[in-house]
């Protein structure tokens, strides 16, 4: 897909149908700034697929105008992984929650960052599973009262910046649906990130999570642009994963200066035209040759 | 099988070669033109053990492993103790004469051929798998045949190294040489002819038909025996320009699989019944969103990890259950290595044509054993039926509906990246042009339309699959019905029931969903007496056979332990049904046998004996 | 039904409070001694949106959800436009006419109720919520009740609060007033008794079930329509001294159920079909390992996502199929929400004595729904059947075998952590003492012994396991056939279809794997007109029946458009099935009705209409 | 269990079964240190749970004399935490391999780490699937020839201590199986530690990889017991969590000194009996008040 350097108007990625999230939902933020990130980076609707997910924050893609799919929950990556090897002329974001991704689909996001798969994948974190309405999260902080933990989370709350890093992901940036520009701003880079990009975002549930809140974010988030943070060293974008205090940090927080090529860059059956323009047919002297082995 | 046949066995430790004397002996007669099934029943470890590789040749293809072994090669001692037994009377045993001894004495007319290998092949001294050339060489010349094809394959084979072959050589016709001076060649002699035979495992039958329909995707996860239909791949993918990747599990494997599809490849995956189970959430995926995606489940004997080395036809169940709800899947047993070469093109086309999941279900005894294979039956181009896609962009006029209610069920099918086409596929219940249904308070019309749509795809898809024939004499007393794998020996059998007397025909199904039910009804509506036979203890086909037709069989072969079936096993328990047995179930042992296949010469249960009566151990 | 009936409708918005209004009405009713049935059928948004709760009320139990509404509370415009059309005549409605006002003229013979809410509770405009017990208090008035009950609902409610008592108190006498003085009762009224009511839903009966029937772990991932089960649990873990644990996925949980299982403690899981799907595998490790473990799947519509707040019954072939290979395992299919309760209890004692792991379908109208329970029933000390456990540390004269080949296929289960019986547990087959068979060479006769030995486990199952009964008259006409749930809406079906004429009786199946096939052959032999009546659209019981019993119904009532059946689509289905057709697809939607239960009043298919001829959209 | 503080024969827990691994196979030493380290924290067998999954590691519970399960592929650690919870009285560890582990089961890794289970876990990292005859595993190398990625593998390399740090693993530590007596050691530690404990062990695959073999790893690795290397220290254990090259560290990489307790310590419904031995029935009273609760 030929990718026009020019930008486009946002609401070329706004269909029809309207998000039915809760008023007030952080979730709402997100696609904003996708709807902007997109416009910006001059993006043809037809040239885009979003995967996402099961959850409220895994709707995103239907309430987004381009190609797009709602799977299964926690298989956003596996989807997309496939769909990008399979055509590589398209511009991949996968989304989804913390549930989604940092529970049932941690398997599939780790291993992803290894692999490094050409993806921009957007992680809606309310530290909450909002959609089965209010249960606890692998990133609910410890000692959170939640449906299922009426005492109080007896866990460990999941680092999601901390494993993309130990994971080899060559792009970290964490925003908050509260500082749409800023978010924009990462979007955009994530996406021209040639590689995985993770960009987990603070997008408040409203309604089910009751201390995550936006004036909580609010009075805590700072940016890194802001600090002398220099996104590519490793051992700083370490300390600053494993902030969570009184401040915390949002913005780019590593950038691999010499980031790994992304395995759709290194595959070889993927030099060529994407698969999907392939033609089927193989030579019949290769077919020969096929035979021959087996004689 | 007019032409006369041999089976041999060649047994050994994991490490003894025994695998490469085999396959060695395969391409040495495969270039005289003599066909060859084989099939090794190994030990679960890595090194040593042992390996029984069963080699049946003839110059009329072979369709199984056949009865009892006309020849063994026995590496070992451990071959020697354990298999000498197993001999047909005028069958003849070879060993190194130099290390190894009978323990006890052979069935009567069984020759025991023992090699002086240290004298015949000096350098098996240094290099004990000299034996196995030496070995290999007099049984070509016991077999009645040329050495000629063997020196090609030593040739072939260690093309690299002439000093290897020039030895080799030697070894061979040393072996050659003593044999037609000292032991009497078996009454059977095999015929040279002009076919070319290639060789292959009905998993590399699958890669390389899959590659030939326009595969240009394949994902696995390691998981035995489906684990060389991915080696396959991976040694090809750049040659062939495939995608081809191994994941982190099978879930991401089908996921991925389905997103590859879904963006319009042809995409496969493989594994068997554990790496399966963790597909299903995802075969129901495929079918709501209406993605084609072929997954191969090679069973081996379960339940759970079970028997991972072992045949077994278990998990028609399992693959019938795949993933919650009612959707459209079609289910697909190849019936022989051969034929692991046609299916994926068969499942691709009802795949894409469909927009549905396909399920093909084949087994250890196929995938990983092998069989010669007419070269001209691989040299094909498979016609591509990719059903109703959209290629062109649209101007944008009418909406497109990637879910539209045609009368057919199919919706023309727009590859995502097509300007003019946008839409969302979704998991949850969804209208026509994708807008989810689950999100409104409730929508009863539209979700039974969208359902209904589904539903009838499926009406067409039996005429689009071959029915199953039925082979044999049209009116006979008993009808042997099989499904997938056992289609060959169930050939045999009945070929051998025929010469004794009893009228038999037979049934073989491959295409088990949809089942041809009209077509099978009607075959079976005119049999005497239906005997289905299959490879499990529970009667899964039996059970589906019943639940889509009705049809009761008057009697059921099964075989679970692990080895497949041979034609003596389906003939003896054709008889035991005519004698009023309803289930007969088959045990790869004969009463009277020392060993019992137990479990090697040492260790705690060395010398067991079965208990001819219980068959427990006494 | 010999008493007296009302079914009321309840609608609003998601935030109006739906659910509290009615809850408040079924306790109030509860506590003059009457019975209550209840279903609400809700939109997947967590605000807004639509949702409709249905409530039945009677002095005898009422089994279901029943037919059409005798009265309404409309809560919002949106369920005045949408409902008041479904109104029975001599029905109903009542509202706020401070704010809403019907937008189409009602089915002749429906009372229009407007409540000057703004005059009656000055409080509604800030607190419009209180508009719901002006209408509960009225409606209470129309019901023939006293509004004593409501009071006490009240007090209980808001016992923390005097002064919100005492507001509500006053608006609810202000409805119970301004209804006796302005609005004519329906005819029928309903008697108050002296029975004393619990109400709770199937979830969180089997929750309190599985509690007092032992259960000491439990662990899930929540999925709709199971999460219930777990919080009810988490909310009662620490009283009740129960290990409660949410975790990462589904796949975690049945491991570590089977773990907890494994070591001695009652485990239980739930989740709904898509979680199902990924804990397959692991229900083969239960099977072969010979664990005990209950899992129950909560149906929602599928496939895949589906739709997944609305209810089905079609994942019984995912059930018979969870895994790969040949066990055994038992699949319940409890028949109402009081029957929710039992079986947990029964579920882990044919476990544990079975050492198998135990499958529970239910569904999301059992989960979600509620009905009124005779506190009495769940005061019970269930019966504990452990099955053979020693608990004995051995002398260590002689060796323990796990899987010890015992006539009746049960091995004593020692627990981990016993001194004197080492052993380990192995997913692959192994012989008796648990030592692997599939790391040698090849056993036959210990992996079929072993097979043998665990499918012999299953003979005693059916007569340990309660066989079904018909219901009704021996003889009929009509036998009526269904599977869980659908009990109590099909004994009202069968109840009408006698009043009016056609002889009829009904076959209830809650054990569906293994089934009673001697049982039910026996009953449906006697049949003249059997008619399976199934919330899917395959018909997966139709085909297990005929499977396991070869039985082919003469007719099948299918419902597959999310919504649960009500007694007319069965009764108008069987009259469908005797005028000549073979399966009755049924839709809950009338022809004529102006929205279809459509998408909203709102949005792009605002206004839409059915073709009464296609069931399309005009 | 009473724990006896006094040290017991290894043979104890000697079965008659000998492994069947192949002659050299790096899991003999990983084996051989369990014996030691068993007996000399005095264990009792019928006191000890060994769970794997599959691979030729996970075979371990067979050739070990005590209670053991041998699970599926990638559910040791699932397996392992139902059966501690449910008998806290056990001393449970789990085995197994790299694929198995860090593979198709690194969600149940990670997630155990965090919710912080007393279970001692011992992954065999050979680097290759050996059960499966040498297939590439997420550990396996950049640029390594495996069966499956004859052109060299494309993937980033999983690290598995960096992302137990990542995740609030409380014990960090990689062995080798050709230094038996710092293994030993190891695991003692590992056991005794209150919580999960990671021991990654080098036990070379001598079968299919030929690249990382036992004279690899004698040349490269070092004892950070040797170093001034401070466990205690979670930056300096990343350090040495990140180090592959010339010098590879084994040992003790990091323990916290104020570890979080394990969630068995903190589940309320654990602190008293072990589940396994409570009676199942509920008072009569408790039980009116569930019913009350519902009317
Ligand atoms: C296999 C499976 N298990 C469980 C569910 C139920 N489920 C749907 S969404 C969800 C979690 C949602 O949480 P999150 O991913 O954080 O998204 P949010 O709704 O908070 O945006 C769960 C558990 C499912 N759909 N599939
Ligand atoms: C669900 C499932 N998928 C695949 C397999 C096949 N399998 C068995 S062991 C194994 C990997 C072994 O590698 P590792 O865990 O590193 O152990 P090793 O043999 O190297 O010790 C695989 C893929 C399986 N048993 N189950
Ligand atoms: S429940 Fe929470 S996450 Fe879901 S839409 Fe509402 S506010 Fe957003
Ligand atoms: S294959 Fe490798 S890991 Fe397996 S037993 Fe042999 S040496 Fe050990
Ligand atoms: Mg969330
Ligand atoms: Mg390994």
């Amino acid at each position: 897909m030929a990718m026009p350097a020019v930008a486009v108007e946002p609401k070329v990625f706004k269909p029809e149908v309207p998000p039915d999230w809760c008023p007030g939902c952080g979730d709402f933020g997100v696609l904003n700034g996708l709807f902007q990130a997109c416009a910006g980076l001059g993006l043809d609707p037809a040239g885009v697929l979003v995967v996402s997910g099961i959850g409220c924050s895994s709707n995103l893609p239907g309430f987004f105008r381009s190609y797009g799919v709602h799977s299964l929950h926690g298989r956003a990556l596996p989807f997309a992984t496939g769909a990008k090897l399979a055509n590589t002329s398209m511009t991949v974001i996968a989304t989804g929650g913390d549930g989604d991704g940092y529970g049932i689909g941690l398997n599939h996001f780790i291993q992803a960052m290894r692999r490094n798969i050409d993806v921009t994948y957007i992680v809606m974190n309310n530290e909450i599973y909002g959609l089965t309405t209010g249960q606890v999260s692998p990133t609910s902080e410890t000692g959170m009262k939640t449906k299922t933990t009426p005492l109080g989370n007896l866990e460990g709350m999941l680092n999601p910046l901390a494993l993309a890093l130990a994971s080899g992901c060559g792009f970290v940036a964490r925003g908050f649906s509260g500082q749409p520009k800023h978010l924009t701003d990462l979007y955009t880079q994530g996406i021209e990130h040639k590689g995985f990009a993770l960009i987990d975002v603070f997008s408040p549930c409203v309604t089910f999570n009751k201390v995550n809140t936006y004036p909580w974010f609010r009075e805590r988030v700072y940016k890194v642009e802001d600090t002398d943070h220099d996104p590519a060293d490793f051992h700083a974008a370490m300390d600053k994963a494993l902030e969570w205090d009184e401040r915390i940090p949002i913005g780019l927080v590593y950038r691999n200066p010499a980031p790994r090529p992304s395995i759709d860059a290194l595959d070889p059956a993927l030099q060529g035209e994407a698969l999907v323009r392939q033609g089927y047919t193989i030579a019949p002297d290769t077919r020969q040759d096929l035979i021959h082995e087996f004689m | 099988m007019s032409q006369p046949e041999l089976i041999v066995g060649v047994g050994g430790a994991a490490g003894d070669g025994v695998a490469s004397a085999g396959n060695t002996l395969v391409l040495s007669l495969a270039r005289q033109g003599i066909a060859a099934y084989s099939y090794n029943s190994y030990q679960s470890v890595i090194r040593g053990g042992h390996s029984w590789l069963r080699l049946r040749f003839s110059a009329d293809k072979p369709l199984g492993v056949g009865d009892q072994v006309d020849a063994i090669i026995a590496l070992n001692q451990d071959t020697l103790d354990r298999h000498l037994q197993e001999l047909k009377p005028g069958g003849l045993v070879l060993y190194n004469g130099g290390k190894l001894t009978p323990s006890y004495d052979p069935p009567p007319g069984v020759q025991l051929c023992a090699l002086p290998v240290p004298e015949l092949c000096p350098a098996s001294k240094r290099l004990p798998v000299m034996q196995n050339t030496v070995a290999v060489g007099a049984l070509i010349q016991l077999m009645g045949l040329d050495i000629g094809g063997l020196e090609s394959v030593l040739q072939t084979t260690f093309a690299k190294k002439p000093a290897v072959v020039e030895s080799n050589i030697a070894a061979a016709q040393a072996g050659y040489d003593y044999a037609a001076a000292n032991f009497t060649p078996p009454a059977t002699q095999l015929q040279p002819t002009d076919q070319k035979w290639a060789q292959a495992s009905g998993n590399h039958l699958f890669a390389m038909g899959a590659a030939l329909a326009g595969c240009k995707f394949y994902v696995a996860y390691p998981m035995s025996p489906a684990t060389h239909i991915l080696e396959w791949f991976a040694n090809h993918a750049q040659r062939l320009n495939i995608c081809v990747r191994q994941v982190e599990d099978e879930i991401s494997v089908i996921n991925m699989a389905i997103g590859a599809g879904h963006m319009g490849v042809r995409s496969m995956c493989a594994t068997s019944g554990g790496g399966f189970a963790l597909m299903t959430e995802a075969i129901g995926m495929a079918g709501i969103i209406e993605t084609p995606v072929v997954a191969i489940n090679v069973m081996r004997a379960g339940p759970s990890t079970g028997v991972p080395t072992k045949t077994e036809q278990a998990d028609l169940n399992q693959a019938f259950g795949a993933s919650q709800g009612d959707f459209q899947r079609v289910i697909i047993a190849p019936l022989s290595m051969t034929d692991c070469f046609n299916t994926p093109h068969e499942a691709f086309n009802v795949a894409e044509r469909y927009q549905i999941p396909v399920i093909i279900l084949s087994d250890l005894l196929m995938s990983e054993g092998s069989e010669t294979v007419d070269p001209a039956l691989l040299d094909v181009e498979f016609p591509i039926d990719r059903g109703e896609v959209i290629t062109e962009a649209n101007g944008g006029e009418e909406p497109y509906l990637r879910y539209k209610n045609t009368p057919s069920g199919i919706s023309p099918r727009a590859l995502p990246g097509l300007p003019g086409h946008l839409y969302v596929s979704g998991t949850d219940e969804h209208d026509e042009d994708g807008v989810l249904i689950s999100d409104v308070y409730t929508d009863p019309v539209r979700r039974k339309k969208m359902v209904d749509k589904r539903v009838r795809k499926m009406e067409t898809v039996t005429s689009y699959l071959p029915a199953p024939e039925l082979d044999g004499p049209a009116e006979a007393d008993v009808t042997l019905v099989g499904w997938g794998s056992t289609w060959g020996t169930i050939v045999e059998a009945a070929e051998t029931l025929r010469q004794e007397g009893v009228s038999t025909n037979h049934l073989q199904i491959k295409f088990l969903v949809p089942l041809h039910v009209d077509e099978i009804s009607s075959i079976l509506g005119r049999s005497r007496r239906i005997i289905i036979v299959e490879n499990n203890q529970g009667g899964q086909f039996a059970r589906h056979l019943r639940a889509e037709t009705g049809i009761v069989a008057d009697g059921h072969i099964r075989k679970y332990d692990g080895e497949p079936f041979e034609p003596k096993h389906i003939v003896a328990g054709v008889k035991d049904v005519l004698g009023g047995t309803q289930v007969v179930e088959v045990l790869s042992t004969e009463p009277g046998w020392r060993t019992d296949h137990p479990t090697g010469t040492s260790g705690p249960w060395a010398g067991l004996r079965v208990d001819e009566e219980t068959k427990t151990f006494a």
